[in-house]
């Protein structure tokens, strides 16, 4: 319930130009999932179990680490004009 | 082709027709460019500047309209026209229906003679279009005048001898001499109103700091489709004078710039009205080349009137000769060089601006007001 | 690993990704951002397991699925192109939302849950199935393996409340009964739900339903956090529910939409153009900035050609524009003012007003100065100026400004153009300028903009 | 106690030294005022509205300094001294050290002869600074003059017809006369390079929106206690030569205003220097009542040198009569006031301000820098 | 009731209490804030307790001291002059620690807690205990029971170290043996502490004191949370406790001090006067404010008079002068601009320069038009303007400008005067002014400060 | 944690003239011991733990009504000058 407060309060000024890496950031970020399918493909049994667990794991996995490099390269759009501040 | 650049008529005409800058573009476009002798000494052009720019300056004695193609002036003088080249062409402000005889000759003399008052205010044209260039010069100099003139400051000055209102500016017509005298009074520190029969300037008005009188004319009435002001006449033309009239003795200073084409301009500031003003006042009447919007001016002169001062000069473009000059200069080059082909001057009745201008070509009047008026004099 | 060393983790996790989003605020810190949130990521990732406890037949198959997601996750994003970026995340996204339907899936095949455990398991299938699905529709559309446009069918909305009426009923028998084909068939009518729910929405809607989705998936974690009794998971989840939807929102704001129009639309047949988008009087797509974004363009920018016309003048904006010149000029931008000879109604109007404001006459340019050097400018900030902008007069000879010379800022990188409305200028006609891939307008009377602007900057 | 105010002796000379606003206050403080009838028509102030104000006006037949407790002036007329009544007062700019002979007579005549340029300039006399307030008006007038006179543009303009580039103001003596200048040519738009020998004057032309010419001159070569400038001489003037010789050529307008109190102005304009402006320039001569800062300066005159117009005129505070009267006015009355007890003039010589600007009294001429030059004249 | 119940009216309340904080940053919703936390608490309250649960001599107890607390905490609060404020924050502060203490002490006495039970118990005996001693401390010097400078004695440092070594001590003697003599030896023990860390410290620091405690009982009540098991105690605790310290960092820094420099610098010798407060030349206190500050000062304004000065020239100020008095006028402030007759160094001065950043003329008003209006006006602003200004010139026969009118700034109900320093201008006299006690100064150039002025009044 | 972050983030940034009323809600909040106190007074055994127990309810009471009238005054000060917006 904090955490659905926090993320009100955290996202409510944020300029336009920035909605697409945000929502990639937190597409990432609800990877976490990863952690759900890390817990029970560690305690699954038997094959079905373990595939099952082994298509979670892949999947979240890509989730985490395609959506945080997506962001990053997103991202570095911004940052790419470096000029020296006067 | 020759192009020649004579020295104005006019005694206290300071401008000339073509500068150093524009003699450069034009022998850049393949012209042979003379230029009479201290011609634009005037506008601090001198002969040595005009031979580093590519003109050849001929004195005195020798001919010079007599051998060119094209001739340049500012203002006419109808007496050139006995010696210009027949077939030849001429461009300047021609004021055609003011010299209708001087047109009849150029026409005889198969001469093709473009007036620079006639062309058309398109936006292609803006670059050619002298008579903007010249209101914005006398706009400009009509407030610096007045400040000149009046025993008073513009700005609003608050001292330890006291404090110093405003100057209190009234702008008659805010065409484009009326808008720049909007801008240059402003810039001065004067509390600016504006009144035009186009109800359209307001918005210009008040971009520019200004105040718009409004008096809720409709734009039908008021506007051609030129965008230019009609005539007012009757009813509305008394609502309007008791407007102007209520604002008037109010002011210290009045500059009236209110033009109608074709027309006598109109009489906006009567006797009586000047009789209300506070003595020092000045009125500067830009109109008075159409006759005067104060029935009070004389067109040329400087005149007195119970304490106030109402100028009717017709030289304020030509007391900036510099940089009017350089603007008509510039003005011209355009026209000249949008007509120009390999080198010689093409006239392309096809072309909107050439065609609009043209006052007399192919040995006829071509510019239907002229040719109108000038039948309506013979037959009377 | 002690419980409480894993909990301090999480929260630390959860704490970063907090400080993440704010940091995404702003473009400067953005980066940054992403990456204390994936650094986040790894902990909570390296903490979840005891590695000693676990048989090898599963440490193996962790140690594969995650090699494998890992490497693909990598190289697709790493690989894919700008401007398919869209579609990336609408699959990452998807993949997600899989992830939480499969974990809820083994959960579910553990069985001996309660009946909280069962109806958040239910739930998160639900969920996770929807999010998954719409997504890969999304995906779909955006790679164009399946046309963009909407979808829509006759028989489509009875078709819809059928579904939602199975998708009820299965949960209901599945919390009651935790019957496997129950549960598989809640979880097949979920994943049809989610194509439903996707198929009639298309073009410039898209990533709002992705956002949307992406809020979903977030949900879905956020459950399986629950069934898992997991922090990471639970907090992670909540975040990125709450801040999707938030998200989500304000993009539908920012097209002046609503999420019931952006999602029901078509369905209703309503379905509105994006608010965003109106097609210029010429052809072309007008984009819209808000004062936000515009600054984010700035505060990339190495050159600035402010070029004022009668707007600037109305509006009485000149002394604002200095302002936010000067406040360039403090970041380094290179800032010039573009006179064209008839800007505003009279000769030198814009003179007038710039030098009131006090801008020094260096840095005035008139249109043979500044024209050569428009293409190697990152911005042109047209404000109020409309005619003297427009390229029709280059060559389309039945406009009646054709042959007036223009200032060439199409050629600028990026063209903002601040005026109030799509009205045209002077002349009265359309500008196609507006219509152009690298304009955007800045809608608003030039003051009230131009102000806003600056405390755009001042924020960034 | 009867204030006279005679109308100027000057004949174009249009000030007066009281208008209608110092009458009321005057009338307030319970003197009797006498007004010359039409002193003030000069000033647009008519008899009626003195009368109004609480004035007596007298025909010109009638007795009025003769009868008068109090005389005011501006400008000081040697001949009025014969009528004035024994042991009375006079106030105006008396120009002592020009008027040796006339200030004997006031002493012979026990007259007490308050000098306007004498009021010492500290913070309470502000209000009384006739000579800030007549500069303040000239220092306006004379960009204004300028303007009118040159035939060029004081602003940029970027037009269809090309682009007017801004005129170039240089100001020679950024005093009080020096800094309205500044600010009214940076008004009308010129870009403004201000020139001072004292360096303290910086951040003042700089807060007007000006460039101050920096040459490196320290405080103490260039100042006196008083902020008044010292007269810089051999290597220094030589050096100061130089660097203004540098910039006049490059300028279309110099308003020089450089004064030294009791010297001749400072020559700083070179005849050389004249003849490197472009034609049409315009140098306004603010110093020419110190002799002018340009050796060509004939003081009261407009002379055209090489196309070079020269304005050496005295009268441009008396241009503004309206408002340059009204300032004066208020000085004067302040003045008055500050000494008035009870109704009448109470001169103490404790007082600062009154014994500062104090020339002739109680028989003596107390103002020692006019009774040194009176011995001196009388010796040699 | 329901404990799922009560949990969830326990995480409203820690969201009321989060977003009261956060409408706390702002003067205009700061009221909504308090209103909004007092509610949060009511809520925690009512859901604390099962009444049908408890014995009846419990519950007249209860609602006992409820009542005395509640009527006697309303009356002294309501009573309590505007000026004795800052006593009473220290002593409701020093109430609340004394519960934590006596909370932690019938815990104690309860027995039977584990390890960590009872260390969380010591600590919050011994932090609560701090700062209830300490708090009264501070209530006593406040309300000049006892002198409100530093105490200091030879030895207090020896007697300090002493008194933290046998907290120590007593601490793990209390763990270790749950003895009671030790217990309460131990309270004693940190009560002396609580007065020893006060005693040496006084006058301007003391507001930075009373926040430090007031983040030490917020540390207390969260640690008495952890006893308890007590969501609402836990977070409510922790939130305070962090924004306390936060907010007693802010303060120092306000200050122009480190937090180390107010607890320990009268110990060690070197206390410093308040950083903020300079005395003026002509005696009396400067009192230096921030934009941020200042913006509230406006915030609250009815009419503000701006007075310009030579300064506003030399800084070019002209321009974001009229941008402040544009801000105002939107907010519904009454602005004029009081022009004084010799301001700037030539006549005319303000009104060329007013006049190019387009000030309407009826704006202004001369000395003698705006004299008899300054005594009504909420803040005369003065920006750069200094010897026109000073009061010298009314009375004081020596000074240079004796005689001249100057404008009674002094006469507003607040002066603000934006300069860069304490320096003289032209006449080169100091300003008492600057040392009247409704005067504040806005240190820094004018074109800058003024700018952050404005950017602050968008943030509130 | 999270509140001690939660903490951080809405303080960082108040105008300095707000720290006293800010210093005096928060005061009132830490007076939120007094859910602490009721509990241990509601199982309190015995006149001693009683009496304690009121003393800790009258503290906390005190602290929470005073804290939240006392900021209500001092915020009354910036409010009382209501005007017209334009
Ligand atoms: N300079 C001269 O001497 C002169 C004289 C006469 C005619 N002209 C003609 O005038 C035109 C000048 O070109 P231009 O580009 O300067 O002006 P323009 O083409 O007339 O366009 C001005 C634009 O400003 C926008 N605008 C008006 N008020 C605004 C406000 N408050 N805030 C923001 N935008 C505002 C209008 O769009 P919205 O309504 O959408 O806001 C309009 O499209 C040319 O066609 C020229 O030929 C010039
Ligand atoms: N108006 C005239 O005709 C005239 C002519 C000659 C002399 N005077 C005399 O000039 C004085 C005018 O009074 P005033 O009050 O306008 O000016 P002032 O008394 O000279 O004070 C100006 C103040 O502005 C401050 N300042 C300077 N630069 C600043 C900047 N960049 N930002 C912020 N503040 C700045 C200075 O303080 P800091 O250094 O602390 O910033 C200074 O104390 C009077 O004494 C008058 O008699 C007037
Ligand atoms: N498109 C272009 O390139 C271009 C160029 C220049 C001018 N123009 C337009 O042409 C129009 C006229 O310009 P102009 O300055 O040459 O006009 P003008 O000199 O003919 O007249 C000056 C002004 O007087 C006004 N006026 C006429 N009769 C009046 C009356 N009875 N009372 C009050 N005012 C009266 C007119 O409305 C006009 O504003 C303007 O709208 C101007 O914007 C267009
Ligand atoms: N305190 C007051 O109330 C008050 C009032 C008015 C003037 N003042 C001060 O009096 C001083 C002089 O004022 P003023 O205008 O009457 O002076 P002024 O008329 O005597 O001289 C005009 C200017 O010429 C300059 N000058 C002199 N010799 C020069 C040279 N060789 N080269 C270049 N410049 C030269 C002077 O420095 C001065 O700035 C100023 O500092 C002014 O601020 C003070």
């Amino acid at each position: 319930m904090l955490a659905v407060f926090v993320g009100v309060e955290v996202i409510s000024k944020v300029p336009p130009t920035l909605h697409t890496p945000l929502m990639s950031a937190t597409n990432a970020i609800h990877g976490v999932i990863i952690v759900g399918a890390l817990i029970v493909l560690a305690k699954a049994h038997g094959p079905i179990e373990i595939a099952i667990g082994i298509g979670a794991v892949i999947f979240a996995m890509l989730n985490v680490v395609g959506g945080f490099v997506v962001t990053d390269r997103m991202l570095e759009m911004f940052s790419t004009k470096k000029r020296p501040k006067k | 082709m020759v192009i020649a650049v004579p020295r104005e008529a006019g005694v206290d005409e300071k401008r000339v027709a073509l500068t150093n800058d524009g003699v450069k573009v034009l022998v850049g476009e393949g012209y042979d460019i003379l230029v009479r002798s201290e011609a634009g000494y005037g506008a601090a052009v001198g002969n040595t500047t005009y031979e580093q720019a590519g003109a050849r300056v001929v004195a005195e004695a020798e001919p010079l309209v007599e051998v060119a193609d094209l001739t340049l002036c500012v203002e006419f003088d109808p007496a050139v026209v006995a010696k210009l080249k027949r077939g030849s062409a001429l461009m300047g402000f021609l004021n055609p229906l003011g010299n209708l005889e001087a047109m009849g000759e150029l026409a005889a003399k198969d001469i093709s003679a473009f007036s620079m008052e006639l062309v058309p205010r398109i936006s292609r044209a803006q670059a050619m279009d002298a008579l903007s260039s010249m209101s914005t010069v006398a706009g400009y100099k009509s407030v610096v005048l007045a400040a000149a003139q009046i025993p008073k400051f513009f700005p609003m000055l608050m001292t330890a001898a006291g404090s110093i209102p405003p100057a209190r500016v009234l702008i008659i017509g805010a065409g484009v001499a009326g808008l720049q005298a909007i801008a240059t009074a402003r810039r001065l520190g004067a509390v600016v109103e504006a009144f035009d029969v186009r109800p359209s300037v307001k918005e210009q008005v008040e971009s520019l700091g200004g105040k718009f009188v409004d008096w809720g004319l409709s734009a039908e009435e008021a506007e051609d489709s030129g965008g230019y002001a009609k005539e007012v006449a009757g009813d509305t033309h008394s609502r309007e004078l008791k407007v102007i009239g209520e604002r008037v003795p109010k002011c210290d200073v009045v500059i009236a710039t209110a033009l109608i084409p074709g027309k006598r301009a109109p009489i906006l500031i009567t006797e009586e009205m000047v009789r209300g003003m506070v003595r020092g006042s000045v009125i500067v009447d830009l109109a008075a080349v159409g006759g005067g919007n104060c029935e009070l001016t004389k067109p040329g002169e400087v005149i007195d009137f119970h304490g106030v001062t109402i100028i009717g000069s017709l030289d304020l473009a030509s007391s900036m000769s510099v940089h009017s000059s350089r603007m008509y200069s510039k003005n011209i080059t355009a026209f000249v060089k949008s007509m120009t082909k390999d080198g010689v001057l093409n006239i392309d009745l096809e072309d909107e601006v050439v065609a609009g201008s043209l006052v007399t070509h192919g040995g006829r009047i071509v510019h239907a007001p002229t040719r109108i008026a000038l039948e309506q004099g013979e037959t009377s | 690993m002690i419980d409480a060393w894993r909990g301090a983790v999480y929260v630390g996790t959860a704490i970063l990704f907090i400080v993440a989003l704010k940091l995404m605020n702003s473009p400067k810190t953005a980066r940054l951002g992403n990456l204390l949130a994936a650094l986040g990521m790894t902990g909570a990732v390296g903490v979840t397991l005891d590695y000693e406890l676990i048989e090898p037949v599963n440490l193996i198959a962790i140690i594969f699925a995650c090699a494998v997601g890992a490497i693909v996750g990598f190289f697709m994003a790493k690989r894919v192109q700008m401007t398919a970026m869209p579609q990336m995340v609408a699959l990452f996204n998807g993949l997600g939302g899989g992830a939480v339907a499969l974990v809820a899936l083994i959960e579910f095949m553990h069985g001996g849950a309660n009946m909280g455990a069962l109806i958040t398991t239910a739930l998160s299938t639900v969920v996770g199935a929807i999010s998954f699905s719409g997504s890969m529709i999304a995906f779909a559309k955006l790679q164009e393996l399946m046309p963009g446009k909407p979808v829509v069918f006759p028989g489509l909305k009875v078709l819809n409340l059928l579904l939602l009426g199975g998708m009820a009923a299965l949960t209901v028998l599945v919390v009651g009964t935790e019957m496997m084909p129950a549960y598989l068939a809640l979880l097949a009518v979920s994943t049809v739900v989610g194509i439903m729910f996707v198929l009639p929405i298309g073009g410039a809607d898209m990533p709002v339903v992705i956002s949307l989705l992406n809020s979903l998936t977030g949900v879905a974690a956020g459950l399986a956090g629950f069934i898992l009794a997991n922090t990471a998971l639970l907090i992670g989840g909540g975040l990125v529910g709450a801040s999707g939807l938030i998200l989500t929102l304000q993009m539908c704001k920012a097209m002046n939409r609503s999420l019931e129009n952006v999602v029901f639309g078509a369905l209703s047949g309503k379905a509105g153009e994006s608010g965003t988008s109106i097609s210029s009087g010429t052809g072309g797509t007008v984009r819209s900035y808000s004062p936000e974004d515009a600054a984010i363009v700035f505060a990339g920018a190495d050159s600035v050609a402010i070029v004022p016309g009668y707007g600037m003048a109305v509006a009485q904006a000149q002394h604002v524009v200095k302002e936010l010149a000067d406040r360039l000029q403090a970041m380094g931008v290179d800032v010039k003012y573009a006179i064209h000879p008839v800007a505003g109604r009279m000769p030198g109007h814009m003179n007038v007003l710039l030098a009131e404001a006090d801008v020094p006459y260096d840095q005035l340019y008139d249109l043979e100065d500044i024209n050569p050097q428009l293409p190697e400018t990152d911005v042109a900030l047209i404000i109020g100026a409309n005619d003297v902008t427009n390229p029709a007069a280059r060559y389309d000879k039945g406009s009646p400004i054709y042959g007036m010379p223009i200032l060439d800022v199409d050629k600028a990188k990026t063209c903002m153009v601040c005026k109030r409305s799509m009205n045209p200028g002077y002349a009265g006609i359309d500008n196609e300028l507006y219509g152009l891939p690298n304009t955007v307008m800045l809608f608003g009377d030039a003051k009230a903009t131009i102000t806003k602007l600056i405390q755009a900057l001042n924020d960034l």
